[in-house]
């Protein structure tokens, strides 16, 4: 095995200025990892320093595989780990392995409290947002199904705490409540046609979809239970998927939360390489964000953004995060040009 | 037909069934069959193709359930629940469709369920051994004991079926066409054989379609017609036709008929 | 010989002495009743757990049981059925497929793409959807027959390969809304059979049925055999259009039969007929319960196989297009999640036999609803997701229970 | 020993094989073997245990590739790629496993690969009463033919598997041991059935370890042993001691020790 | 007669004349050839399949051949490969557990609880936790031999009622970290054999080995049988020591063995020792073979059906537990993902029948490895996850294929 283990004895082909910098990402069913964060994260990477390489792994949502890929990006050489956790709560044992190993932790995206560095838009705060947008466009009152995400996915919990700290202060009131094995549309969709087989759809007048799946799923079952596209009560989702906007621009779906990936992609991308290049950080990164402490761990904390009918062009057409070609195809076009995107 | 106390030759009875009945589905296999074995006798079960006789002895083995009827085991009524249980009462006995595990070899299959044992483990190396003594008996002709039995040959498989009948200590041994797949050196060895089992006071019940092996090796001769008891003979007086004619349950059948049409042919 | 005499009036299969004979509908009650004791009554058993289901939800909730939730266990039903069809083939040969669920997805994907994105006409994309089933199932016949290599893991490795296929055909945009005026869309949602149609495809139905076994009737007594009596084909057959008007009555309450779920019961029926009643069926069946029988018999053995695993295929991208239709997108998530595992489930609780040679087409269509109606039952009581999943797992364990302990009572030789 | 052309009779040869070798593994089941069958003749291949009998059956029937050897049939060189070929050259074989689908009924086993059709669709009602037709030339005693053949006797089974072997159209027909599990009247039935088989101008392979069938059926006689051809025997020039010698290699056995016992016995 | 002359020479076992004799190394290597082409040489091809493998990856990546990468490779696999050994005895028998994810995540999950929420020593929570396994198992046993539910089915409702019943004893705080100075956390993560001791074990266990190889010698010779040539012998113990020795060597370079993979592979050698050389095992392989032949012989049989299933739940609670301590924490997702799958796929891919009779405790610790193996290198390699599920499929099937095709080369009467 020549060559095989070189890596531990300092970088390659004598470039002993080459820095590995491990980006680790936790799934692949929803499209922003692997569209968004990594190839952003990966240029910033390369425009801020030459000799740095980014390794990446993504867990395909199992917490096992991602300790064992954290074990690779420490047998990698990496000296900055990046790491977006399958389950935050439980992630300590990676940091620590990584701190063990001489790397320092940037828990990206979702919080970790034994890292070094956090930098999110955070999980609560995404619920309670979903839960305000749609407690205002239902007039704070009516009543509404719950779809939370799947019960064996730690981020889900957060996201429902989130919005239950709204909704149960407010005047609407939860009919039902459902836990999504999978977050998948198709459970979704026959949760809330079932629903419809015991409350008349009249009396759902609203519905919290904790993300776009479900909200595609929801909006299935309400169509296909009779309802009229333009008369679905309104409804919410998370991750403005591609397909999340052109319903809200159709109409059939209220909000989501859309979080301007870049720049966390950016400062994560900043911040990596000066831990890996051994300069200082600064109380504020150059991409504008402020340092603060949440949790007891340093953090660069960045705001969702609710998207709705009336924002679409100023945020994800705006940010480039899609092409006008591709949200406004076929039926789609008449309600992109009432918007005004052309 | 006489019932079975004026016929019983000397010896204790082991083994004895009243009234057994046994139905599968729409087909009633065996009605109100009786039978009884003493020990050092060998009982002939002869009839047609589907008349019950392995159904009898499945009853007997404990594979089957009669659904009704008594089995007498050494004076005591027995319910046998299990095979298990009928191997512990002393109940040794060959199928007819043998029964051996195709993917362990055939030391594994001769001693299964009665391994023997070093300490925790199977003492394969005495069991082989044993092996080879035992199918040498049977003049078996078997190249290695060390190959799955399902690459044996038809007879080979049987032999060793009718082999594991000889480990441990049974008190009745029932044969269910021991000899069909063997060649005549074996068939010959295993007639021998159930002679040796006679004179060392066994009970032992033999199916076989042969009549020459059945007045060769057996005392008495029970037969089975379409699932009830049809006649039942001391061997020496039941003639081949006799035999046949019980069996069919005609005197002229096909293999009169055949008989005839050969003799006249060859004669 | 006496034996003739009689032997003349009595047809050529109920000659024999030994067998009990039932004539009159006392007997027949009988042979009935024994029959389900020694477990040979097929799904009977089945259908009494999903009995003991129906009651047991429509206690914690009555709507359980309304016309309404009747229609939409059937609509969502009908896709993974589909699917579970496919999966009692392969089964029937004592193989597996647990790449229908990837499969699904990517047919699904394949189709979307072509319709949304390339502007392909509709029945273009849902031809190649379809064709990439095709092309998958025999892709694996090859594997299987000449290569040898185990269906559980070229499947195994076919589900894992088709998953990244579908991340890589749906590209970086994720999920794919289809066209709400598509063909696919309003099949699977919108097309409901109308009162009057489907009171007349139930009397169809019962007719076909009834004229058949008429017609079978004579022929047996023209050939010499026994044949049943034709007061018990007319009360079946009156059973049938009791049975099948009420439900037809009761589902016509809301808004009646959808196709997609006529659409999955003809397909059942026609797979039926195609197993029991043509040569491919007998020979699938030969194969499964003895391969090296089969081939010696002159059976083409490899090309059951191939038929078989591009049929699988097949009906798996059939039920992905469909499903996607009743979704009205097509997403990343698409047939990866539980659609293996239910399609399975399904078929093996409907009775088909996991170790090859036993089961029937129906054993999918039973199978499924009874997971569907678990699921429609749980999601209308509306409990905490740990009590969801161990009510799943119990009430399957109830429904399958039933089947074995009826089963188990046939006195034999133990687990037969 | 003498070669096939001196004692062939008349008629064409259908099946000839030369060289035959084939080996399992460690085992050496067939070593250079030769066989010749012509039309409307009975060629009983007889010998021990594992001789390698079966082995030459599957072979011609295309179940096993051989490693080395010819294959002729109708004059002409084959390579029987598969039993599918082998059938539709003309070649039915009943196996001495049987080769039956446990899973299907009887009806269905009997036209397995041959069904009868109308349309697209099996026809159920001719096959079952062609079926009970040929079990009744058979003598078979099959209750139902809409049962498993799981569910079947030994017998029954065998009887099902000969009866399949007349579906069809042969040419060459090769039984393995068909008559081991029959009862009397069967036996009689398929020697019978194997004599009108000659009569209609097929050749026949049967193999049996029963001399007295083998004698009353076969126009010629070849012996196996241990894979080998040991010797050949026009039927009138056999005497069961001869062939009982030429199957055990030596001419004191078990079985004439035997045979000398019992005449000693009851003579 | 001539023969008996001969006989007296020559082995029991050697006497028939049919055997092609091997006598010195010429032979042997022919014998192996042909054993090989004849695809009785159980798992070498899948080992030639992990060749191909590990060539593959290093190629493209150097790092995959690493000290470090395959310490961790090995630490990686034992957890599941402990849940794979429960397996290969499942399916020894010709069942299935699909339920071994949950139940293994269950028993974590119990374990976290009393140890982090309730304050039990670690003893008794990781006691608690096998305990959990072995009432699961035994249950399952009770379902089997009692009521003759198939175990595809009560495995299907234990898969999904555990898994609500992690959720229950989770409750709502979920995720559970364990203490790091905790045995399970520092045995799984922390603990590495020693250079020195690693060899010591190293040079024990060729002469254990050797020892008992020798012995068998003796045994053989004094009961007349025929015994391999001690050359033979010695050579291979050499090539064990060679093997063993070099691996040893590299893993120093980097931690070492971890205790955790020593542990498994004790595991599985005394799985190996028990199924091949006690009753137990024996009547293990009866069952799955020939589960009627093994009852008439007397076997109890549904005492081996209760020590299997309460054997394969034990070693998923057991695994369950490990793969805790190796992740540090307990959560909802604990063997939700694709345990199950990969855990029988382990088993299968190993070399062990999905029917029952045929397979080896190394095939669980092959068929992991394979998996590993895998993981491991696209995980260095780094590509899209499409493209990562792709190569996965196509290196899975790659592994087997090699299998297969050499088990088809072997003349016989075609898919034997
Ligand atoms: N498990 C079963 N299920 C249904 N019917 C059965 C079963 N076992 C046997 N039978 C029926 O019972 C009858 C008697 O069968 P049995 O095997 O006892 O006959 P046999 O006397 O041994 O015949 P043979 O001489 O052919 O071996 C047959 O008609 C057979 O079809
Ligand atoms: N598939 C196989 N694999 C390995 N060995 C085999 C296989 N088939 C047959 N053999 C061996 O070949 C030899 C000949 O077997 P074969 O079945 O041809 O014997 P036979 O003459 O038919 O014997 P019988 O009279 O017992 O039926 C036997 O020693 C047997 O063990
Ligand atoms: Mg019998
Ligand atoms: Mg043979």
């Amino acid at each position: 095995a020549c060559g095989a283990n070189e890596a531990q004895t300092g970088g390659e082909d004598g470039a002993s200025e080459s820095q590995v910098i491990a980006l680790l990402l936790p799934e692949s069913k929803t499209t922003r990892y692997e569209t968004f964060d990594r190839p952003l994260f990966e240029d910033k990477v390369a425009e801020l320093c030459e000799e740095c390489e980014v390794v990446y792994y993504n867990a395909d949502q199992d917490e096992a595989k991602q300790t064992q890929q954290v074990d690779a990006a420490i047998s990698e050489g990496a000296s900055v780990i990046v790491l977006d956790p399958v389950n935050g709560a439980g992630a300590g044992g990676m940091v620590q392995s990584a701190q063990d190993a001489g790397a320092q932790v940037i828990a990206y995206d979702r919080l970790i409290k034994e890292a070094d560095y956090y930098m999110s838009f955070d999980n609560e705060t995404v619920g309670k947002m979903q839960a305000e947008a749609l407690v205002e466009a239902m007039g704070d009152k009516g009543n509404i199904l719950m779809l939370n995400g799947a019960p064996s996915d730690p981020n889900a919990a957060q996201f429902k705490a989130g919005a239950h700290s709204v909704l149960d202060e407010s005047g609407v009131k939860i009919l039902e409540e459902y836990d999504n094995p999978d977050w998948s549309p198709e459970n979704a969709q026959s949760f809330v046609t079932d629903m419809l087989s015991k409350y008349d759809a009249s009396e759902i007048q609203g519905v919290y979809a904790a993300n776009d799946g479900q909200a595609g799923g929801v909006v299935a079952a309400l169509t296909g239970g009779g309802v009229a596209k333009d008369a679905l009560p309104p409804i919410t989702g998370q991750d403005a998927e591609l397909a999340a906007i052109q319903r809200i621009l159709a109409g059939e779906q209220a909000m989501t939360i859309y979080k301007p990936i870049p720049i966390e992609a950016e400062t994560a991308a900043e911040v990596a390489v000066k831990l890996a290049q051994g300069e200082d950080i600064g109380d504020t990164s150059d991409t504008g964000i402020d340092q603060t402490e949440y949790e007891g761990v340093t953090s660069y904390i960045f705001t969702p953004i609710v998207v709705t009918k009336d924002n679409v062009k100023d945020t994800v057409i705006a940010d480039g995060f899609y092409e006008t070609s591709d949200v406004c195809t076929g039926e789609y076009a008449k309600a992109c040009e009432a918007a005004g995107i052309s | 037909m006489s019932t079975s106390d004026t016929l019983a030759p000397a010896g204790e009875s082991v083994l004895s069934l009243a009234g057994v009945t046994k139905r599968f589905g729409a087909v009633q296999a065996l009605t109100d069959v009786h039978l009884e074995v003493r020990a050092g006798e060998v009982v002939a079960l002869v009839g047609d193709n589907g008349a019950g006789k392995s159904t009898l002895v499945k009853v007997i083995a404990g594979v089957y359930t009669p659904d009704a009827g008594d089995i007498n085991f050494a004076g005591k009524k027995i319910t046998v629940s299990g095979p298990a249980e009928a191997q512990s009462l002393g109940i040794a006995t060959v199928f007819q469709d043998l029964a051996l595990c195709d993917n362990l070899d055939v030391v594994a299959n001769l001693f299964l369920g009665q391994e023997k044992r070093v300490g925790p483990f199977i003492d394969e190396v005495a069991m082989e051994q044993e092996s080879w003594r035992l199918l040498k008996t049977l003049s078996a002709k078997i190249p290695s004991v060390r190959i799955p039995i399902a690459s044996l040959s038809g007879g080979q498989r049987q032999t060793v079926a009718i082999a594991r009948s000889l480990v441990g200590k049974p008190k009745v041994v029932m044969l269910d066409e021991p000899t069909a797949a063997l060649g005549v050196a074996q068939t010959a060895e295993v007639l021998n054989l159930i002679e040796r089992l006679r004179e060392t006071g066994l009970g032992v019940i033999l199916i076989s379609h042969n009549m020459a092996d059945v007045q060769a090796v057996a005392d008495r001769i029970v037969v089975l017609r379409l699932g009830r008891n049809a006649a039942e003979f001391k061997v020496e007086e039941a003639s081949t036709e006799d035999l046949v004619a019980a069996i069919t349950g005609a005197s002229d059948n096909v293999v009169s008929a055949r008989a005839q049409r050969e003799g006249g042919h060859h004669g | 010989m006496a034996d003739d005499v009689t032997q003349a009036a009595v047809a050529a299969d109920l000659a024999d002495e030994r067998l009990i004979r039932s004539q009159g509908p006392r007997d027949m009650l009988r042979t009935t009743w024994n029959r389900l004791k020694s477990g040979e009554l097929g799904s009977l058993p089945v259908v009494l757990g999903l009995i003991v289901i129906a009651v047991g939800f429509y206690a914690a909730e009555p709507r359980f049981l309304s016309s309404r939730s009747i229609v939409s266990i059937t609509q969502f039903a009908a896709p993974i059925g589909i699917i579970a069809l496919g999966i009692v083939l392969v089964l029937l040969l004592g193989e597996i497929d647990l790449s229908v669920g990837s499969v699904s997805g990517l047919a699904a994907a394949c189709a979307a793409v072509l319709m949304v994105e390339k502007g392909q006409s509709e029945v273009v994309a849902i031809l190649a959807g379809i064709m990439v089933g095709v092309a998958i199932g025999a892709f694996y016949a090859f594997l299987n027959t000449r290569l040898g290599v185990p269906s559980f893991v070229f499947s195994l490795a076919g589900l894992l390969g088709f998953q990244g296929a579908l991340l890589y055909v749906l590209g970086r945009n994720g999920t794919i809304n289809l066209p709400s005026d598509s063909f696919l869309v309003q099949f699977t949602r919108f097309e409901f059979v109308s009162p009057v149609l489907s009171y007349v495809l139930v009397l169809a139905i019962v007719l076909v049925y009834a004229g058949s076994q008429l017609w079978a009737i004579r022929q047996r007594k023209a050939a010499g055999l026994s044949a049943p009596a034709m007061g018990v084909v007319l009360a079946k057959a009156g059973a049938l259009l009791v049975g099948l008007g009420a439900a037809t009555y009761y589902v016509n309450i809301d808004r009646g039969w959808t196709y997609l779920w006529v659409f999955f019961a003809l397909l059942v029926v026609i797979m039926d007929l195609a197993l029991r009643r043509t040569r491919w069926g007998r020979h699938v069946f030969a194969v499964g319960g003895n391969e090296e029988a089969a081939r010696r018999s002159g059976i083409k053995v490899d090309r059951i196989y191939v038929s078989v695993f591009a049929l699988c295929s097949t009906f798996a991208a059939l039920g992905g297009l469909l499903a996607a239709g009743l979704q009205t997108s097509v997403s990343q998530a698409s047939g990866t999640t539980d659609t293996n595992l239910t399609a399975i489930a399904a078929a093996v609780i409907g009775g088909t036999s996991l170790f090859g040679g036993r089961g029937s087409a129906y054993s999918a269509m039973l199978g499924i609803i009874v997971l569907q109606a678990i699921q429609t039952g749980l999601n209308l009581v509306g409990v905490d997701s740990s009590v969801r999943f161990m009510v799943t797992g119990a009430v399957l364990l109830l429904a399958v229970a039933i089947d074995s302990i009826s089963r188990r009572a046939r006195a034999s030789s133990g687990r037969g």
